[in-house]
């Protein structure tokens, strides 16, 4: 009774909230890309200011980047979290995995994953991707590693020391290039124009490529630790 | 052009680059890992002391500013870096009370250290980040930041009631920081600009449904992080759950960061007027002042010394809130002195529950008896830092109480006058409560008083350090309590800056 | 085109209702994970690319297996 | 709007689960639900017919559509991901001491 009295009181302010808020957001303004807003200019002068054909590229890794060196920070942070709430001494491990046909079709795919994960990366400029989606598809390697083969292959192949050197390696690419804004450009993260070549091609938009390779490491070591120091206990009893 | 105003930049990197170097100081030693942190908190503090000291004059004529774009500075969106004397002194003072934390936690935490100093170093980054940022959605990026970093350091002792709160702190936390990214949405919706200063050129511009919501938005997610009476729960939990040093950083730092914030939003970015226009202030103002009788009452039947200083720490925050609401210099006046009192009396308070609790498992009142005679004068300067909170009269306290009193009765608002007294006298009671239990037992035979004050010329001796930390932070709020004029010039800056808001507007944008 | 959105938005509402309403987490995670798939199509329609691919490899993709991993580790209590 | 009505139903769908249900699974994913509606709600509201915002070598394109909020949104969701991993760490090692995820029989959760 008082579980039900409750459940309807509840679902009513949240009728009610719902039909205050459709009612404020039906005042919303057509949006129509604003005139002096930030869009029009991006649009406008965004390729010849970063050289990057992709615009939300050109917003994440140049206009904003600050904004993602603070995002990758976060994961960072993140990471060291989830590595001190769930620290333990041992580091059960298992090689146990799936059947033979899934390991060997697998290790057919997994090149091919890899390659896939470094095209986004590595052409964040050029086409739709960039260093955050590439990472995390090369994390997504570490994490079909270790359910098809058994954590112990993926704890051997890339121990955790390894991706901690990759994560931490990826945030001093991303630092370097700042502080490298300073000494050439003049201001904190600016991009280096001189390493265009031309525009269009894979070398072009200055830092933005290398940015993204240190974020696409940066994220894709840092999203493997998580999964793989949340997953360690569930193979304990294998040992 | 490069070089000028790098130091809002450095002020941010370095305690990020100290946390990334925390990060891989596990083999290292304790001695040398201490050192570091010391000295990297030393050097931000230096930093911030040096803009203060350099820019003295500038201060002084309340035309300090300071500005750091990244990148493009001709685009009309580029992220950029303010400092005005609103921030330097917030900034000045969050560091200095941050610097005396660090020193306490070399000594106090005795495991897991590298963990611990690189999630508080990222914290000192964002904190600093998010004071000085201009810009709408870095200051969304560093909130979150300051979430995701202290959760894992709330469940640091990872027991059950720790991970509980740390676990319930990150849902609270995360739901506030969604509704800030709704309203930041609406205003680049409706605005076209993710600046602060550019938003609140036209903020006019929007309909007035529009304002409510954006407002209605901003208030809640700043009222779940401020620990504001209807979703107050998790904030006892939370802020006694963790080891000393961070309740510390919690309840005496970060609801001020919020508080910070909160004066960013509200009166440089959306003016005043709209909250008065929309009859949301006085409703604001009487939420806060319940907020603030009810922490109070919730303080008196908590059993646990760390969860009463949480509660007090609950009224508090609402008398803050609801004398910056009345909008009068004389409230600011007593709002921001009172948030400087509290920041220095509550991190003493939960610095030194922390070392005389440190050998007692449970932090129930029980386990105060006799803790009194073990530790004479450090028990003398815990029941100073107590009198201060209550507002005795010549401590810091005091004076703060006092100035947040005189503004709501020359705004003729009794009901808060009501409420600073009545939470004065209810929080005499609780405090008196804790302190006579400390002295409730036969003698121990310890050391005498005189021996305790000999033993501290060795000043540097490990042993020593925490203690030291706690009377330096009584010394303040004594001092600052009989020479409170030191914070006039400062505060009535930053009081000016307050009520112009078209200074910083105009700054931020013409440079 | 029209089309293709509504049927695309219904089925974005029934997967978000049928995470939210199943009892077992299991069933309740996999109608989350066909949620961001929807959602990633949706995005597409938007013309939001690098969003669409965000969400296909983060909330389809490692959101899953993260809380795959997490209920694989969770001990229940007598009763549920 | 046919966005707003959208946005709307699955932020209330996904603030119910967060607020009325007591598996903290099923909070977490309402959680997730609330985010994403945000994100969809963002995305379409910044869809103004326009091409997808990237440059065509050699081609000037007519219309696109606004960078910026993709932008944000996509840090939105690499924030997301990682409190989302953050919180099930939490409900994992929560678990672990007290052998339930039912908010109501966790003592000190159940208010």
């Amino acid at each position: 009774m008082n579980k039900l009295m409750k459940k309807t009181l509840s679902s009513v302010v949240l009728l009610g909230a719902a039909a205050a808020l459709y009612q404020n957001f039906a005042l919303m303004p057509n949006y129509q890309g604003l005139n002096e807003g930030l869009s029009n200019y991006i649009i406008k002068s965004g390729l010849t200011d970063t050289g990057s054909l992709n615009l939300i590229t050109a917003v994440l890794y140049d206009y904003r980047a600050f904004d993602s060196l603070g995002e990758s920070t976060v994961i960072f942070g993140a990471v060291s979290g989830i590595v001190l709430i769930l620290s333990r001494k041992m580091l059960p491990v298992s090689s146990k995995g799936l059947s033979f046909i899934v390991k060997r079709t697998l290790g057919i795919m997994i090149p091919f994953i890899a390659l896939f994960g470094l095209y986004i990366m590595t052409h964040g400029h050029l086409t739709p991707g960039g260093g955050f989606q590439g990472g995390v598809i090369l994390a997504a390697i570490s994490i079909i590693f270790s359910i098809v083969y058994g954590s112990a292959f993926d704890y051997r192949r890339y121990s955790p020391q390894t991706k901690t050197v990759l994560e931490t390696g990826g945030a001093m690419i991303f630092l370097g290039l700042g502080l490298a804004g300073i000494l050439l450009e003049g201001a904190f993260l600016k991009n280096l124009g001189f390493l265009t070549v031309e525009t269009g091609t894979l070398i072009s938009a200055g830092s933005i490529p290398y940015i993204n390779i240190g974020v696409g490491f940066k994220v894709g070591a840092g999203l493997a630790i998580i999964f793989y120091s949340m997953i360690q206990k569930t193979f304990e009893e294998d040992f | 052009m490069s070089w000028m105003n790098i130091e809002l930049i450095l002020l941010i990197a370095l305690p990020a680059v100290i946390a990334v170097l925390m990060a891989f100081s596990s083999p290292f030693k304790q001695r040398t890992r201490n050192i570091l942190a010391v000295t990297g908190a030393g050097i931000e503090l230096y930093l911030v002391f040096s803009l203060f000291f350099f820019n003295f004059e500038s201060v002084k004529n309340s035309n300090f500013f300071l500005q750091y774009t990244i990148a493009y500075s001709d685009t009309p969106f580029v992220i950029n870096f303010a400092m005005d004397n609103l921030s330097l002194l917030f900034s000045l003072i969050v560091t200095g009370v941050i610097f005396l934390i660090v020193i306490f936690s070399t000594q106090y935490i005795r495991e897991q250290e590298s963990r611990y100093f690189t999630l508080f170093f990222l914290v000192l980054a964002s904190i600093q980040g998010s004071i000085l940022t201009a810009d709408l959605f870095t200051l969304y990026l560093f909130i979150e930041a300051i979430t995701i970093f202290t959760t894992p350091l709330i469940s640091f002792k990872k027991t059950e009631e720790t991970t509980r709160a740390s676990m319930q702190y990150l849902f609270y936390g995360i739901t506030g920081g969604v509704f800030f990214f709704i309203s930041i949405i609406l205003i680049y919706f409706n605005l076209g600009t993710l600046k602060m200063a550019a938003a609140a050129q036209s903020f006019a511009l929007i309909s007035t449904p529009m304002q409510l919501t954006i407002i209605i938005f901003f208030l809640l997610a700043l009222i779940i992080k401020l620990g504001i009476f209807p979703i107050h729960f998790w904030l006892p939990r939370a802020h006694s759950a963790c080891p000393a040093p961070i309740s510390a950083l919690l309840s005496g730092v970060l609801l001020k960061v919020y508080l910070y914030i909160f004066m960013r939003l509200f009166w440089t970015m959306i003016a005043f007027d709209f909250l008065v226009e929309l009859h949301l202030s006085a409703f604001v103002l009487d939420l806060a002042l319940v907020s603030s009788l009810i922490g109070h009452v919730f303080a008196l039947q908590a059993d646990e010394l760390k969860k009463m200083l949480a509660y007090s720490s609950i009224g508090h925050i609402g008398m803050i809130l609801a004398v910056l609401m009345l909008n009068t210099e004389a409230a600011f006046y007593g709002g921001l002195m009172h948030i400087f009192a509290h920041m220095l009396m509550k991190s003493g308070l939960f610095l030194s529950s922390g070392y005389l609790l440190r050998t007692t498992i449970s932090h129930h009142i029980d386990a105060l008896k006799g803790i009194g005679h073990k530790n004479r004068l450090l028990f003398i300067a815990f029941i100073i830092i107590c009198l201060g909170i209550i507002g005795m009269p010549p401590l810091f306290g005091f004076v703060s109480k006092w100035f947040v009193l005189l503004a709501f009765l020359e705004a003729h608002h009794y009901f808060g006058a009501f409420v600073v007294g009545a939470g004065s006298i209810i929080a005499l009671i609780y405090y008196l409560r804790y302190i006579s239990q400390a002295y409730e037992t036969a003698k121990i035979e310890s050391k005498t008083l005189r021996e305790e004050i000999l033993s501290l010329k060795y000043f540097l001796k490990s042993s020593n350090i925490m203690k030291n930390v706690i009377y330096t932070f009584t010394l303040l709020i004594i001092f600052f309590g009989l020479g409170y004029k030191f914070f006039e010039m400062p505060i009535n800056t930053a009081i000016f800056e307050l009520l112009n808001p078209q200074k910083y507007i105009e700054l931020v944008l013409g440079g | 085109m029209a089309l293709l959105e509504i049927i695309l938005v219904i089925f974005l509402v029934f997967s978000a209702l049928m995470a939210v309403r199943f009892d077992e987490e299991l069933i309740s995670i996999i109608f989350l994970s066909i949620f961001s798939l929807v959602l990633t199509a949706l995005y597409l329609l938007h013309k939001a690319a690098d969003v669409a691919l965000a969400e296909a490899v983060i909330g389809a993709g490692l959101n899953t297996a993260i809380f795959m991993s997490a209920i694989s580790q969770i001990r229940h209590g007598d009763s549920d | 709007m046919f966005n707003n009505l959208i946005f709307i139903i699955l932020f209330m769908l996904g603030f119910y689960a967060l607020v009325m249900k007591t598996n903290l699974i099923k909070n977490v994913i309402g959680l997730n639900i609330m985010e994403a509606a945000v994100f969809f709600w963002v995305i379409s509201f910044s869809d103004i017919g326009g091409e997808v915002s990237i440059h065509k070598l050699g081609e000037k394109a007519a219309k696109f559509n606004d960078p910026v909020p993709q932008a944000l949104t996509l840090t939105g969701i690499v924030i997301g991901a990682s409190t989302a991993a953050l919180l099930l760490t939490l409900i994992i090692e929560l678990n672990k001491f007290s052998g339930t995820i039912d908010r109501d029989k966790i003592e000190g959760l159940n208010d």
